[in-house]
């Protein structure tokens, strides 16, 4: 009876809010599908490290067929055909997913970690730093990112890490404006002057009170960055301000086009493309999904009906 | 009174913002490696050509010495040369504006109309079969990937049917022969029908999609259900009530989305072979067109923020709560 | 309308607007594709021969051993306005370049000690010294009208930066000799061009051709990738689009039956350069090992889709007269296993050791590690700078394959595609690199460039020797071949020079693109083929309309 | 409800404290607007007692509340605390500050953080305080809980708020306020959110707490029948100035002035007890 | 005849844990001209039964059974169409929430002339207006008001502007929903009169629903107690609450609070809210109650006339046993 059991209890009630909203969010069809197609995108990334320990011909950079000179379609050995250096596309494509998955994820919790930081800060702390940040936030805002990842991109060697970090870095603010609404309304709620009262430190009613309460709400943001995060390295990877050094699906397709295969090669062409819509889709259903379980107005409803 | 007083500040603010963006964007420049010279991969040029090249542009100068003249120079109107074109590039900012302007806006604005009339819709039949169609196709114009989509259209549109022709604003074969204002009218929107196609793809799925969960959010408000019991029609209670408030968000969206569709305009401009202001860029950036570069830069950030105060101000006329 | 399409217009698709039509400023390729159809030289090379041949010029200089002086006699040519063209224009020209320092051209002019005119149509040039290059980079660049130039020059140098006010003045239709004119431009959409009633060479033979031009106007159309270019291309929305085109293209194209597929020898330099300032690519015979380690067949078959020549010397085996096929080669023939051993024993022998030594055996090669300097330090990972992907896929490939065939022996090989930019920023102007993929798609036919190249006085901030390439004997020759007129006698010197080089292999040659283009049968034909293709002004001067073909095709659509 | 009066310093003094709030919205525009949320206020509450606060909404009685637990501070004027000033204070003092006066809020949907355990909730002024160890902090939760009224306390301890009806978050809310052994509580119309059933257990268990802890209490309402159940002594509070302050019985039977007998009469006139 | 006569009526809202039964066979009926009032604590179903008379209930909603009849109309067979002309004209209704009960962007004289226009169509744009008007002069709000927009309004203007909505085609009944839980008292009590006034003045019928007793005693004549979804007792005023017979709504008495005095309080034990969902049979008061036997668990209570118009739901012993005490 005398025993401290509150750590235990306290993670039950993380797994218990969890699996409820587990519950809901798998009822939804839309985050039902979403997480079927994640799922197999998953596998072909899991599966793009298996892959090249086939044999030097399945290494989707160098391993280029030596029966292969040109680029060819479908057949047994290749699934999906192989590129005009006799590389497997199949292997690309799995690599591709990996590099998606490392692409997206890594940028969304990048810019969602510092765009819910900083919202939590701003919207706290009010008054100057507030405005200092909102207006930095602005500023990033406004820039066409795109644009500015082109220079940035011409400013450091380009590595996928460095796009990671580029991309992240301008897709902060909007995250850290709703965060900061968030935490606006939150902070003038009774329990946050509660426990201001008992005597807690700024520090802990950020970390103790509004963290829990914006963190569903940053992580259903990191599934829409995720999305974008995608799109946006996709789409410098097929201006060619990518990692040429890295197999991604933008660079599958800007191999495919700057080589002259746009037409020639539907089985180059189409894959990679519908994959990068496929995966942000798959996201965005999770997202959406999500919402509706975040959503206590649309949850109300999805319980009772 | 008030009003002018805030539209003043808000002035002052966006005034600030566009310097330090200004700043910030030409030094950035600066640091970029390379000049717009090193590109020149013609054996025939000496050191010393180059040389003479780079003081010529007035880039041997400290960078913040070069940055005074530009500001100088910017108050008086002038933003200086284009390296590349050695025009004025004023000249041919003006130039490409109106295209852009053109295609965007009309593509926005009809995405927009678009979107706020099918997410009405989608959010009225929530969960009906409409709704469904709606929904997914709205997701899909939202995760698509944008070259390869208008690459596609354009085989598809252009080439295989032959409907429409591939690319650029106008026929030069119509144009070089003196042809009526009226036919060169027509031209110009049968240029620009496949690349709005795409856009207004791109575009239409957000704006249906936040126009949907912004309805349905509407739709739980008590002043519905007040409306309902008044006795009014569906239409007037969806079209009137309901339909304006969702609308709010989408106004705010359409001012942001000026931002992306520079972005997502470059590549489609690329594509479509569109003379605009994107496609500018990119080549003023991957050439070290600084002039260039900067002023296309400075001309999307103030039309972005003078399009986020006319939001503002459009969200502060028909929202009756916000006061300016 | 209909009497328009009687008349011959020729569509061309560019794939970028051009940018200027001031000849001074203009350096991307679509402006001086027009500019080249309107301002003309005095010599130029014949397109088969590819010697110099009179073009402004009326016959070949005569020159004056003692005097040191050339003296030209010029054509009785118009301007496109109706004026004659005299030696004013000449010297007026020269006058400019040497006023403004223009670059590119004031260094080559200023070998000239003294210009004089003899009469309206008669000039000689008086040299400073012997040059062997005078003939092919001097007197073949285009000549400007006074007419148009005088007064923007006199303005232009009252101003603080003269050159910069030069270039900037904006041209609207310039003024030329050539074969056509430019009639109309609108920004963003099109070039239209209409042929010069003046042109000199109308109706005159000139090299073996009876020159036209026999289309009446030429339309310039914009489009911006390739893909489009080539759909409308076979559409027949245009009937040329003057652009390289990518392998992957061919085989489609060659499929129909309305296109036809151009395919020429380019005189181009792609290499693999090293930076020989520091260690590790400072000993000669790690880069001739690595020479011997890079499979060309390679790159040619697979990277280049085999639409290139392999290379072995600077110059390109094209250039037949100059390029000497007897240098040291390092890879002829040899199978991968053979040439990694072959490498494998240079490196033992040069004092290279390995932690692990790589081993060739039945099974394959097994990667070699921690190979080691002569001196005993380990070799620091190395990076090959290459263009990225977009702007030269070849170049790309080529640098990881070879990133690949290095490591095998052990070597900490990175490619690094960068932007061109910064790569040259890096290679050219800080000299801060170790290897880089670069290449020259356009190389002059005189082959100067290897003194260019590998001169040690070049050897500076963005200098042409971008390897370091330091070589007192190199330098001497170098030296010398310029100032020897006799063809043979320079030809062994540059035969020499080639040897030098190969031996000391500062760069290693890769490969020669081809050239791919393509048109459309439906209603021209009678280009010419040229060593860089069939964008050329010798095409627009010949092509005519295709009746037969065309108006059936056209008819029966 | 006849409690000795004490002549001792009071616990409680405001002294001349105005509130102003302007709406000052960011750097460029300066705020014109002033709110005079409380104007030049004077009270003095002894110990032990129940002090009724009653007036309309926007009278400024939640103000006055936020001003005794500091979280805000005056415009101008002073407040005591056991005849100490307490403007301005920061750190340490401002802790024990706290520590000796807690609050009880209006909302009990909104008052209580969604996101952690009742025993989380109320074990937090301890943590914050560094009161104890982690075994007697239990035993502490626990007995406040059974306190509080909601026993067994076991039951409670790893409930969340929305397992809670409203006067059960109420009662973690009391039991949150009541867990350092304040000496005054402001309580902010705790019940008028609640049904008239809960509410008067609620009241009881105030009465029963101040009884046992010789607590002093600041109830803030605009019933005045609750006020008058539960209050010693009342102030009147109208457009942030106190028209009226008296014992809860003598404000209610013969008000004095004109605001107090509005007030009365308003209250929906139930005649049909007794 | 009764302008409304409801008749054994029950409402339930599908949920995921079963049917929530928040109406359960419950019948009353209302007078033209009289007023009505609901009291009951929250949860209770009083919004329910609102809405069911508006037509309104949200979709997870059904009428399980009984009938609704309205001027010898059965509102519970209304389609749509006939809904529609029927709301705003024959019934109104004035919502829980005021504050938002008011769309934001639209005019406040827009909000009302609509009503007006929709079920008059034939009436022209200046008749509009002017009823708008004197609409707008009975609830008090002056003139230069008309056109601004809600969030201008206070809190009690709001409440009027609401209340002149629901008048504004002088419907035969209205629904008044807790029109005052969010106003302060001086507010609410200006509010009740001009209910009250208004009443008399258009003679309409009034269904008043809150939980504050003493507001429903002061607009309504007859009282109808409802406790987890039951109407448990029902009379006059005077019947209800001088001589009040189901225990709960003793206990409900007994726990209010009036200015006079405070001996008769006494304070209700700890309870537990009625489940809905589970609770079938038995008295849903049966848990709370300090009378409980085991019959009231699990046998439906009856309804036992004490008077041509009181009734209370309980067993007669129990009640009888009760006045024994
Ligand atoms: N943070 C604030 N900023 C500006 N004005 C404020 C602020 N807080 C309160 N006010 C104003 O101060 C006045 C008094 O407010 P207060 O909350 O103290 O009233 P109250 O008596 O508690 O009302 P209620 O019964 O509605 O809770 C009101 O006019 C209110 O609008
Ligand atoms: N849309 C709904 N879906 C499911 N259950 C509902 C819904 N609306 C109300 N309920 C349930 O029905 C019961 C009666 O609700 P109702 O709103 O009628 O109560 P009320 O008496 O008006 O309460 P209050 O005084 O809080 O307004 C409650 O238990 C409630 O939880
Ligand atoms: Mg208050
Ligand atoms: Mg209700």
């Amino acid at each position: 009876m005398k025993k401290i059991e509150k750590k235990p209890e306290h993670r039950n009630h993380y797994i218990e809010r969890f699996t409820k909203s587990w519950a809901i969010f798998i009822k939804n069809p839309m985050g039902k599908t979403g997480l079927i197609i994640l799922s197999a995108f998953m596998l072909m990334a899991i599966a793009s490290f298996f892959v090249p320990l086939l044999g030097p011909v399945y290494h989707p950079m160098t391993g280029a067929d030596p029966n292969i000179t040109y680029s060819t379609g479908p057949s047994l050995q290749h699934w999906l055909g192989t590129d005009f250096i006799g590389r497997d596309l199949f292997v690309q494509l799995l690599e591709g997913a990996k590099v998606a998955f490392i692409v997206g994820l890594s940028c969304a919790f990048i810019s969602v970690v510092l765009g819910t930081a900083i919202g939590m800060i701003s919207g706290y702390a009010g008054g100057i730093v507030d405005t200092i940040l909102m207006r930095i936030a602005d500023i990033f805002m406004v820039l066409p990112s795109l644009v500015i990842l082109l220079i940035l991109a011409s400013l450091w060697e380009l590595s996928i890490w460095v796009i990671i970090f580029i991309i992240a870095i301008m897709r902060w603010p909007s995250v850290s404006r709703i965060i900061r609404s968030q935490t606006l309304s939150l902070k003038s709620r009774p329990f946050i002057e509660a426990s201001r009262v008992a005597g807690a430190s700024n520090f802990r009613i950020i970390f103790k009170h509004i963290m829990p309460n914006v963190l569903p709400l940053a992580f259903l943001y990191m599934t829409f960055r995720v999305t974008s995060a995608i799109l946006v390295e996709a789409a410098l990877s097929f201006l060619g301000f990518g990692d040429p050094g890295q197999v991604s699906w933008g660079m599958m397709l800007q191999w495919v086009w700057s080589s002259g295969h746009m037409f020639q090669a539907p089985y180059w062409l189409l894959p990679p493309g519908i994959c990068i819509s496929l995966l942000t889709l798959s996201f965005y259903m999770l997202g959406r999904a999500m919402d509706e379980v975040l959503d206590p107005r649309l949850r109300k409803e999805e319980e009772e009906e | 009174m008030k009003t002018k007083k805030i539209i003043f500040n808000k002035l002052i603010e966006i005034t600030i913002l566009f310097f330090i963006i200004l700043t910030v964007l030409f030094f950035l420049f600066r640091a970029a490696p390379g000049d717009p010279v090193s590109r020149m991969v013609d054996p025939t040029l000496t050191p010393e050509d180059i040389q003479l090249l780079i003081a010529q542009m007035g880039l041997d100068e400290p960078a913040w010495k070069q940055y005074i003249i530009y500001i100088k120079n910017f108050f008086s109107g002038n933003l200086g040369h284009s390296f590349h074109y050695g025009e004025p590039v004023s000249n041919i900012i003006l130039d490409r504006m109106p295209c852009t302007i053109l295609l965007f806006t009309t593509s926005t604005l009809l995405a927009a109309f678009a979107g706020v009339f099918l997410g009405k819709i989608a959010a009225w039949k929530k969960g009906s079969a409409i709704d469904n169609v709606l929904s997914i196709g709205a997701l899909l114009c939202h995760t698509l990937f944008i070259p390869w989509f208008a690459l596609l259209v354009l085989w598809a549109f252009a080439y295989k049917l032959g409907w429409f022709p591939l690319g650029g604003i106008i026929s030069p074969e119509l144009w070089i022969n003196d042809t009526s204002f009226f036919i060169k009218m027509l031209d110009v929107l049968h240029h620009m029908f496949l690349p709005l196609l795409t856009l207004f793809f791109i575009h239409l799925g957000s704006y249906l999609l936040l126009m949907r969960s912004s309805m349905l959010g509407v739709l739980k408000e008590e002043y519905i259900i007040t409306a309902r019991a008044k006795g009014l029609s569906d239409k007037v209670i969806r079209n009137k009530h309901a339909a304006r408030n969702a609308a709010l968000p989408v106004i705010t969206s359409v001012g942001l989305s000026l931002a992306f569709s520079i972005n997502g305009g470059a590549l489609t401009e690329q594509i479509f072979t569109w003379p605009g202001i994107g496609r500018e860029l990119i080549f003023a950036v991957s050439n070290n067109d600084y002039p260039l570069a900067q002023a296309c830069f400075l001309l999307i950030t103030a039309v972005v923020l003078i399009a986020n105060l006319i939001v503002d101000l459009l969200y502060a006329y028909m929202d009756p709560r916000i006061s300016y | 309308c209909q009497k328009k399409e009687e008349e011959a217009l020729l569509k061309i698709g560019l794939p970028e607007e051009p940018k200027s039509f001031n000849v001074w400023l203009a350096s991307d390729s679509n402006s001086r594709k027009i500019l080249s159809q309107i301002y003309q030289p005095l010599y130029t090379r014949d397109p088969k021969t590819l010697k110099i041949i009179p073009w402004l010029a009326q016959k070949d200089p005569v020159f004056n051993k003692e005097e040191l002086s050339y003296t030209i006699k010029l054509r009785p040519a118009k301007w496109s306005d109706g004026t004659d063209f005299t030696s004013d224009d000449v010297v007026f020209t020269r006058k400019l370049f040497l006023d403004f320092q223009i670059p590119g051209y004031a260094s080559k002019w200023k070998v000239i000690k003294k210009l004089d005119v003899i009469d309206e149509h008669t000039l000689i040039f008086y040299l400073k010294e012997p040059s062997a290059i005078f003939l092919s980079r001097v007197l073949t660049t285009p000549i400007v009208s006074k007419k148009e130039w005088e007064q923007i020059a006199a303005n232009a140098k009252k101003t603080e930066k003269p050159l910069r006010t030069l270039q900037n003045h904006v041209i609207e239709k310039p003024l030329g000799t050539g074969p056509f004119m430019l009639a109309e431009y609108k920004k963003g959409a099109y070039v239209y061009m209409k042929k010069n009633p003046y042109f000199f060479g109308t109706g005159k033979k000139i090299g073996d051709y009876i020159l036209g031009p026999y289309v009446d106007s030429i339309l310039f159309k914009i489009y911006g990738t390739s893909d489009v270019a080539i759909l409308a291309l076979k559409k027949g929305d245009i009937d040329m689009f003057w652009w390289e085109i990518q392998p992957g293209y061919i085989k489609d194209l060659e499929a129909q039956p309305d296109i036809e597929v151009f395919l020429n020898e380019k005189n181009a330099l792609y290499f693999l350069g090293f930076n020989l300032r520091k260690p590790p690519f400072d000993d000669k015979m790690l880069r001739q090992a690595i020479a011997t380690l890079i499979n060309k067949e390679f790159i040619l078959t697979r990277i280049l889709q085999n639409y290139g020549s392999p290379m072995h010397s600077i110059i390109p085996s094209g250039n037949t007269f100059w390029y000497n096929p007897d240098v040291r080669r390092y890879d002829v023939g040899q199978k991968d296993e053979d040439r990694f051993k072959t490498a494998h024993e240079m490196l033992k022998k040069a004092g290279y050791t390995w932690d692990k030594e790589p081993v060739i055996s039945d099974n394959g090669i097994v990667e070699g590690q921690g190979i080691r300097l002569p001196d005993g330090k380990p070799m620091d990972n190395f990076v090959i700078l290459t263009p990225p992907a977009d702007y030269d896929p070849k170049r790309a490939f080529a640098g990881m394959m070879i990133q690949e065939w290095l490591r095998k022996i052990g070597m900490p090989a990175f490619a690094r595609p960068m932007s061109f930019n910064s790569l040259l920023d890096r290679v050219k102007g800080k000299h801060d690199f170790d290897a880089f993929i670069l290449g020259y798609g356009k190389l002059n036919l005189d082959p100067d460039y290897l003194r260019t190249f590998f001169d040690s006085k070049n050897d500076k901030p963005r200098g042409w020797n971008m390897s370091g390439y330091n070589n007192p004997d190199f330098d001497k020759i170098a030296k010398k071949q310029l100032s020897i007129i006799d063809e043979e006698e320079r030809k062994k010197l540059i035969w020499e020079m080639q040897e030098i080089l190969m031996e000391d292999i500062p760069y290693i040659p890769l490969y020669n693109p081809h050239i791919l283009e393509a048109v459309s049968k439906k209603r021209f034909e009678g280009w010419v083929e040229e060593v860089d293709g069939i964008g050329n002004i010798w095409s627009l001067c010949m092509v005519k309309k295709n009746n037969g073909y065309s108006n059936n095709m056209d008819k029966g659509k | 409800m006849t409690e000795e009066q004490n002549i001792q310093t009071p616990i409680i003094e405001l002294n001349g404290v105005t509130k102003e709030y302007s709406s000052k919205k960011n750097f460029l525009s300066k705020g014109e607007t002033n709110i005079i949320a409380l104007n030049n206020i004077s009270l003095a509450i002894q110990k032990k007692e129940i002090f009724g606060l009653v007036g309309q909404s926007g009278s400024g009685k939640t103000t006055i509340g936020r001003l005794l637990v500091k979280l805000e501070e005056p415009t101008k004027g002073i407040i005591k605390l056991n005849g100490k000033p307490t403007n301005k204070l920061k750190g340490k003092a401002l802790k024990h500050y706290r520590s000796k006066v807690q609050m009880i809020f209006q909302d009990p949907y909104q008052s209580l953080n969604p996101h952690l355990s009742i025993a989380e909730t109320i074990i937090e002024p301890l943590v914050v305080n560094k009161i104890g160890n982690a075994l007697t902090r239990r035993d502490k939760v626990l007995e406040t809980l059974e306190i509080a009224g909601l026993s067994p306390g076991e039951d409670f301890f790893h409930r969340y708020p929305h397992q809670l009806s409203g006067g059960q978050r109420q009662r973690v809310a009391v039991a949150r306020a009541i867990i350092l052994d304040p000496d005054f509580i402001v309580a902010d119309e705790p019940t008028s959110m609640l049904d008239a059933t809960i509410a008067i257990q609620l009241f009881q268990l105030l009465l029963d707490i101040r009884k046992k802890f010789k607590m002093t209490f600041l109830f803030i309402t605009h019933n005045l029948a609750a006020a008058r159940y539960l209050c010693d002594r009342i102030a009147v509070i109208h457009n942030g100035v106190i028209v009226e302050t008296g014992s809860a019985d003598k404000v209610i039977k013969d008000p004095q002035h004109p605001y107090t007998k509005k007030l009365i009469l308003a209250q929906p006139g139930f005649n049909f007890k007794n | 005849m009764a302008l409304l006569k409801v008749e054994n009526l029950s409402v339930g809202y599908k949920s995921k844990k079963g049917m929530v039964n928040a109406v359960n066979n419950i019948s009353f009926s209302i007078e033209q001209g009289r007023s009505l009032g609901f009291v009951g604590e929250s949860g209770c179903g009083k919004t329910t039964i609102g809405m069911t008379l508006m037509g309104l209930l949200p979709e997870n909603a059904s009428i399980l059974k009984g009938d609704i009849i309205f001027n010898g109309n059965n509102l519970a067979s209304f389609n749509d169409e006939k809904w529609r002309a029927f709301r705003g004209k024959e019934i109104s209704m004035i919502f829980q929430a005021a504050m938002n009960a008011l769309n934001p962007v639209i005019r406040v004289d827009e909000q009302i002339a609509e009503v007006i226009q929709i079920h008059n169509p034939a009436m022209s744009k200046s008749d509009v207006s002017n009823q708008v008007k004197k609409i707008f002069s009975l609830v008090e709000i002056p003139e230069d008001r008309l056109r601004d927009f809600p969030h201008q309004y206070s809190g009690g203007m709001k409440q009027r502007a609401i209340i002149a909505m629901a008048l504004a085609c002088a419907p035969k009944l209205i629904i008044a929903d807790e029109p005052t839980t969010a106003l302060d008292v001086i507010v609410q009590d200006q509010i009740l009169k001009e209910i009250k006034k208004i009443q008399k003045a258009l003679n309409t019928s009034v269904i008043f629903i809150s939980h504050d007793i003493a507001v429903v005693a002061d607009v309504c004549k007859d009282i109808c107690v409802m406790y987890g979804g039951h109407i448990v007792e029902k009379g006059t005023r005077e019947e209800v609450f001088k001589s009040p017979r189901h225990p709960y709504t003793k206990t409900l008495l007994g726990s209010y609070l009036t200015l006079d005095s405070y001996e008769d309080i006494n304070v209700p034990e700890i309870r537990e809210a009625p489940d809905l969902i589970t609770m079938t049979g038995g008295c849903r008061f049966s848990a709370n109650c300090n009378c409980k036997s085991q019959k009231c668990q699990c046998q439906t209570p009856e309804w036992v006339n004490l008077s041509s118009t009181h009734q209370a739901l309980c067993f007669e012993e129990l009640l009888n046993k009760d006045k024994n005490d």
